[in-house]
């Protein structure tokens, strides 16, 4: 079974394609709080593609490593650093554990060019994605609203999305 | 010569067997399908933003209303996912529990699948009863350890909710007298039925290259003959412990995920004999002692996945530090085993989309979370 | 697209291919067989069977004759336990399980001690809303004193949809029903429950914390034996009353509670009946004349919402003033149930506010 | 009926009505008896179909309407009247209230021709058979009227399914029924059931053993093959398991019956519930010789008959009741088999249903044809037909001539065919792959 360690990951995808890598900042989620014990900064240790080379990368992991199993793309808001990052996740056909690529892209302008055309896989996670965070994937094909109704306004899943209509916070009995 | 129209055809979201409130736009030229794309979110409730709402104990009870039928295999993932954010040992036992659990709600959702798979086949619900019928001598199994028939909820960070009752084992050990004779007979009422081969047999192909490309996983990826199991692939709680195989089809149609559950239902029946086995041995309890309810694990992210009965099942949490989680996803094998469903039912009739969807195995609660 | 390997590993075990004769020539052959399977089935139906380990005979069970075997584990709805003996509730109201419940149903008040104003280890009204309860069992899995627990009744159907949100007085079980539908969890517990159970009862004063079904009850005896000791001594008369004031009152809620409801379906009734019913069926009530009952009734309620808020404002239990008048006793049951409300209202605002607070950088 | 009771008044009675007046009391009896029996026959049907079905499937089935829930059925009817009926917007509301009239008309008609005894045929045609068959295509009429006007697009598939079905399965129908007509040389219902008078050797009796009226057609080869290919397109045509692709509710919902509410739903219903207790009692009648059975005929030769007008009419009673017995108990045993295969099997595709229709069973009633052809020149032909061979046989060899040489032709040709009809469908199947993965 293929195992590849993360900095393994990095050094690849650094030999293969020098500029998709990109370096990035421990990141803060929440804001530090006035007192009491300061919450650890989130740096997860899988690289950083920069958004211009997804495709690349993905294809290469694809093409290249043999991990041919597109799993998951994630997306998690982070307003307080206002970024979105999304999360791809991949595994080898042949078993062992997954490897990750990240992309983060500035939250008022979300745009991640579509692994849909080049991996059919990613068609219902980009559709997800769109839906709910309002990241717009560039060449999909078919970037349609798939939960809410196409009328909605607004993505539900982002961090300052208004919680209301609520039974236990909405209206006085 | 005549003029033809094609003719656009809503199959749901109100409809017999679209498993739910499901809804299939469809394009037929007579009775071949050109062009099919799928809608949902008719059941959509935003279950992320929900759990992030929540502490990460209260989203327990919530998994169990993803999938419906499989709420055993939805608690394990995520607590996997929990114990692996916030570092949460498990003892043997519970291990053993779990996969105890997780493997009857295998057999329990294959029984059922099938029985769906056929009466949407147009049999009058007999294969479908009688596999109903294992499924509520499974549910009266979780009943009786967990006091839930379908909303478990029995699975804690770091084991599980409470032990096994002393009725269960010798009552667990009835039903693996009885499953054989089931799977035995189920085979001989429809393997080899001409009715169910002509509407099975080459509906629905997905080739291996494609299901791989379209990231399906589960018994439909297996069907089409990859032996991808995340049992086998990734070994998770002790899995590794457990002689069992991995059956897969040859062509990748209706027939070959058909007989992939019913192997399936065998291979786990053995694991469970195998936990019978060794449960005696296992130590520890049935939690984690030091487990606490109010968990707040550090800064981070995780992510865990198990072989639901339905595909891969993954959760992946993110952690503020805070007891609620940041950001909880649900990788949900249901939904993305919808992906090449149009490209599966393109050329074929309308009697047979309800047959392809079928042999997915999907549950609404799970696709539209 | 590449083709990958597809040969996986697998330790323990092989990857196996389905047999699939598709191409053999069929002759109907699996049609029969399928029949044979189905015929066995119909002539074993009629047999009862009740075994795991068979698949053939007729499983039905016939429900409201026969009901389904049901294990101890099984959890339906909450309810609260009180003590056989004393009558107390386990309850302290430590709003573990209102924090813990999922759908957030669970609301409490905890009880004051009226003459110190303090809190006291009871709690005073607890509603459950079994309508949005998901039965998820946590409430009675992080109850430290095992006062809530998991009901195996299941019929609760009702037409009224207000009757499931479900106050103390129907929450409220002995202790003996739990240990008869899960002896061996009730046994697991038993000792931890009752020792702390002891230790609650020295911090409650009077009849706090005593189901209310009962407060009536030794409100009753409590009388009897306060007659039986003012009759030999009559001298000792004005000193009788041995209770502080305010159990008193507690202990009188309970009878005027009854003649408020008592009054509020009779003014119900009246009201809807209008004119063409005769007062004899409320003899009790001769000045209130048949048309002007539906006009009482309802300033009966207005003064009743009027108490309630002045109630809800201050935050006091309205003096109980001697005589059973309809109006007041209806006043003081809807105070409390105001005052509960807002008070839960105030909280969940709170606790909104804070949520917001935390989340809107 | 006219000969009962032309019996009973002018010849027990001696009152002397006139003919037409015992014909239109004869008549007016016969339609009533006939318009009871058909819903009442429905009403048992759907009961019994469920207590069946339910068994199969280690269940009880409805039983809290009354004893053992007979009354169920009742029960369902209360419900079908008292729904509200629906009419769509955009229905041709004309038409969509005429569609289930005109489905069970034909239906209720085709009990005319119907036998239920020994001389209690209600109308008793020389060409009762082709009747039969005529009136009961034209409730396709129907089902096309339902769809159409329903204007809804399940309803329209389903039309056009039911339509499609029953014109390909009128087909191997009728084959199949015309080798039993080639044997018996008559249309009339009535002699086909005469003719299975006898033993196990149809119309034949051997001296010195009483006629147990068990000369069933089943028995021969020719016969037995007619009966499965007639019993086959018989589920077709009553849109039965694993034919039921007309209404098949896990495709289009309903089928034609989608847009449809209230009694007129009830009509379908009972339109098809009495189409298939027809199609139990004509299968009861052409291959299991309809009422006959051991003691009917001894019974019935002792009774008042237009040829023994000296009878007892006692042994008319009696030759009667056994007659409806053992037609009644065929008929039902028939539907048990339809419930069985319902209960057992999934339903096939349209196009598979067509494909085995055209490219198997009709191939298989035409080559039983021939059987029955040969069937008629071994056992009735003699030197002056130009069958020179079995001049001087006994009547016995004869049969047995005629019995082993078409039960070869029949299994040769079974064999043959399914050997053909699985390498089309493989062949068809292939095709598509192709087509299929060009497209892919």
């Amino acid at each position: 079974m293929p195992e590849m360690s993360p900095a393994e990951l990095r050094a690849r995808l650094a030999a293969a394609l020098p500029d998709a890598l990109v370096d990035v900042a421990p990141l803060a989620m929440t804001p530090p709080p006035a007192h009491g014990p300061q919450p650890g900064m989130f740096h997860p240790p899988d690289p950083f593609v920069h958004p211009d080379h997804l495709v690349a990368a993905a294809l290469f992991v694809r093409d290249t490593l043999g991990y041919a199993l597109l799993s998951d793309i994630a997306v998690v808001d982070y307003l307080y650093a206002g970024c979105f990052e999304l999360v791809y996740r991949f595994y080898h056909p042949s078993g062992g554990p997954g490897i990750v690529l990240r992309v983060r892209v500035p939250r008022d302008a979300p745009q991640v060019p579509s692994l849909t055309p080049h991996w059919p896989a990613a068609n219902f996670h980009e559709r997800e994605a769109f839906d709910l965070f309002g990241v717009e994937f560039v060449g999909h094909p078919y970037l349609r609203r798939i939960y809410m109704w196409d009328e909605f306004e607004g993505f539900p899943m982002r961090k300052d999305f208004p919680r209301q209509g609520d039974k236990y916070l909405g209206g006085d009995e | 010569m005549l003029q033809t129209q094609e003719l656009q055809v809503n199959i749901g979201p109100q409809h017999p067997s679209t498993h739910g409130v499901f809804r299939m736009l469809v394009t037929v030229d007579g009775e071949t399908v050109v062009d099919l794309k799928p809608v949902f979110g008719y059941l959509h409730r935003n279950h992320e933003q929900i759990a992030e709402a929540n502490t990460y104990l209260q989203n327990m009870p919530y998994t169990d209303r993803l999938d419906y039928f499989n709420s055993m295999a939805n608690n394990h993932a995520y607590a996997m996912a929990v114990e692996r954010l916030a570092g949460i040992e498990v003892p043997e036992r519970a291990e053993y529990i779990r996969v105890l659990m997780v493997e009857l709600t295998r057999i329990l959702n294959h029984a059922s699948a099938v029985g769906f798979m056929i009466n949407d086949m147009g049999a009058w619900q007999t294969p479908l009863a009688f596999g109903m019928r294992e499924r509520e001598k499974i549910l009266d199994l979780f009943e009786m350890a967990s006091g839930a028939r379908l909303m478990c909820n029995y699975f804690r960070f770091g084991g599980v909710a409470r032990d096994l009752p002393p009725e269960f084992i010798p009552n667990l050990r009835e039903l693996l007298v009885a499953l054989p004779a089931y799977i035995d007979e189920l085979e001989r009422l429809l393997r080899d039925n001409e009715i169910l081969l002509q509407r099975a047999v080459g509906i629905g192909i997905l080739p291996r290259e494609v299901a791989l490309s379209y990231g399906v996983t589960g018994p439909v990826l297996r069907g089409s003959g990859i032996p991808y199991d995340v049992r086998k692939a990734e070994p998770y709680s002790v899995y590794d412990r457990f002689d069992f195989d991995i059956p897969i089809g040859k062509v990748g149609d209706v027939y070959d995920r058909f007989l992939v559950r019913i192997e399936e239902m065998r291979q786990s029946k053995r694991i469970i004999e195998q936990v019978l086995e060794q449960l005696p041995d296992a130590k520890g309890g049935h939690i984690n002692p030091k487990a606490r309810q109010n968990v707040r694990p550090p800064v981070g992210d995780a992510y865990a996945r198990i072989e639901s009965p339905k595909g891969e099942l993954g959760f992946y949490l993110v952690s503020d530090g805070s007891g609620k989680p940041y950001r909880y996803k649900v990788r949900a094998p249901s939904f993305i085993n919808l992906t090449p469903l149009a490209d599966m039912c393109r050329g074929y009739k309308v009697a047979d989309i309800v047959v392809i969807l079928g042999s997915i195995d999907i549950v609404m609660g799970e696709v539209d979370r | 697209m590449m083709e990958p390997p597809f040969e996986i590993e697998i330790p323990r075990g092989r990857v196996i291919e389905v047999q699939r004769d598709d191409s053999r020539v069929r002759r109907g052959g699996g049609l029969l067989r399928g029949m044979a399977v189905i015929w066995k089935h119909w002539k074993e139906s009629f047999r009862l069977n009740r075994s795991y380990s068979q698949i053939h005979g007729t499983f039905t069970i016939q429900y409201p004759e026969e009901k389904p075997r049901i294990p101890e584990a099984y959890r339906n709805m909450p309810i609260l336990l009180y003590d056989d003996e004393t009558g107390h509730e386990l309850c302290t109201s430590c709003f573990q399980c209102e924090r813990i419940c999922p759908p957030q149903v669970i609301h409490m008040t905890q009880a004051k001690d009226p003459a110190t104003g303090k809190p006291v280890p009871a709690v005073a009204e607890f509603i459950i809303e079994y309508d949005a309860c998901m039965s998820c069992g946590f409430c009675a899995e992080v109850c430290p004193f095992d006062a809530i627990k998991m009901d195996h009744e299941f019929e609760l159907s009702t037409d009224d949809h207000a009757q499931l949100t479900v106050h103390k007085a129907q929450l409220n079980r002995p202790i003996s029903y739990y240990a008869s539908i899960a002896p061996t969890m009730w046994a697991e517990v038993r000792e931890s429950a009752l020792k702390k159970l002891q230790g609650n009862i020295r911090r409650r004063p009077d009849v706090i914390g005593i189901a209310p079904h009962l407060t009536e009850r030794i409100a009753a005896r409590r009388a009897e034996l306060a007659a039986q000791a003012a009759a030999p001594s009559p001298a000792a008369e004005p000193a009788s009353p041995p209770a502080p004031s305010a159990p008193t009152e507690a202990r009188k809620l309970t009878p005027e509670e009854k003649a408020a409801k008592l009054a509020a379906i009779r003014a119900a009734k009246a009201a809807q009946a209008g004119d063409g019913v005769t007062p004899s069926a409320e003899g009790g009530t001769p000045a209130e004349a048949p048309p002007a009952d539906d006009k009482a009734a309802r300033l009966a309620a207005i003064r009743a919402a009027n108490a309630a808020k002045k109630a809800a404002a201050t935050d006091a239990a309205p003096a109980a003033t001697g005589e059973p008048t309809t109006p007041t006793p209806a006043d003081d049951k809807a105070a409390r149930l105001a005052a509960i409300r807002a008070a839960n209202a105030a909280k969940r605002k709170q606790a909104a506010d804070s949520v917001d607070t935390e989340e809107g950088s | 009926m006219y000969d009962i009771l032309q019996a009973l008044i002018n010849g027990t009675f001696g009152w002397g009505w006139p003919d037409w007046l015992i014909y239109l009391i004869s008549s007016l009896v016969v339609v009533t008896i006939i318009l009871v029996v058909a819903p009442l026959q429905m009403l048992f049907f759907t009961y019994y179909e469920r207590r069946v079905i339910a068994r199969m499937q280690d269940r009880i089935g409805p039983n809290r309407v009354g004893p053992e829930g007979i009354w169920q059925p009742i029960a369902d009817g209360v419900k079908m009247f008292t729904k509200e009926d629906i009419v769509p917007e955009a229905a041709d509301r004309i038409v969509h209230f005429l569609a289930p009239c005109v489905v069970v008309a034909p239906t209720i008609l085709m009990f005319a021709v119907v036998p239920w005894g020994p001389g209690m045929t209600p109308v008793d045609l020389p060409t009762s058979l082709l009747f039969f068959f005529a009136v009961s295509s034209i409730s396709a009429v129907g089902l096309m009227m339902a769809g159409w006007a329903s204007n809804n697009k399940f309803s329209l598939l389903g039309a056009m399914r039911a339509v499609a079905q029953m014109v390909s399965y009128e087909i191997p129908a009728v084959l199949s029924l015309i080798a039993i007509v080639m044997i018996v040389g008559s249309l009339s219902i009535n002699s086909i059931i005469e003719y299975q008078a006898g033993l196990l050797i149809s119309n034949r009796d051997l001296p010195g053993i009483p006629d147990l009226g068990l000369g069933w057609f089943v028995f021969t080869p020719v016969g037995f093959v007619a009966f499965i290919a007639f019993f086959i397109a018989a589920l077709a045509e009553g849109e039965r398991t694993p034919f039921d692709i007309p209404e098949a509710d896990s495709e289009i919902v309903a089928g034609y019956m989608t847009e449809y509410s209230g009694m007129k739903f009830g009509l379908f219903y009972l339109a098809q519930y009495v189409l298939n207790f027809l199609l139990c009692a004509i299968t009861a009648i052409l291959f299991f010789g309809g009422w006959q059975g051991p003691g009917v005929n001894w019974l019935y030769a002792q009774a008042i008959t237009p040829t023994n007008p000296d009878g007892n009419g006692l042994f008319n009673v009696l030759a009667g009741a056994l007659g409806v017995f053992y037609f009644l108990l065929k008929t039902y045993i028939f539907f048990f088999v339809m419930v069985w295969l319902r209960g057992a099997f999934p339903r096939l595709r349209i196009d598979q249903l067509m494909d085995f229709g055209w490219k198997f069973l009709i191939p298989l009633t035409l080559a039983n044809l021939f059987s029955a052809a040969v069937w008629v020149a071994f056992t009735r032909w003699g030197a002056a037909e130009g069958m020179l061979i079995t001049v001087g046989w006994s009547p016995v060899l004869r049969w047995l001539a005629a019995f082993i040489i078409t039960l070869a032709i029949n299994i040769g040709v079974y064999l043959w065919l399914t050997q053909v009809y699985a390498a089309s469908q493989a062949e068809r199947r292939r095709v598509e792959l192709e087509e299929l993965s060009a497209t892919l």
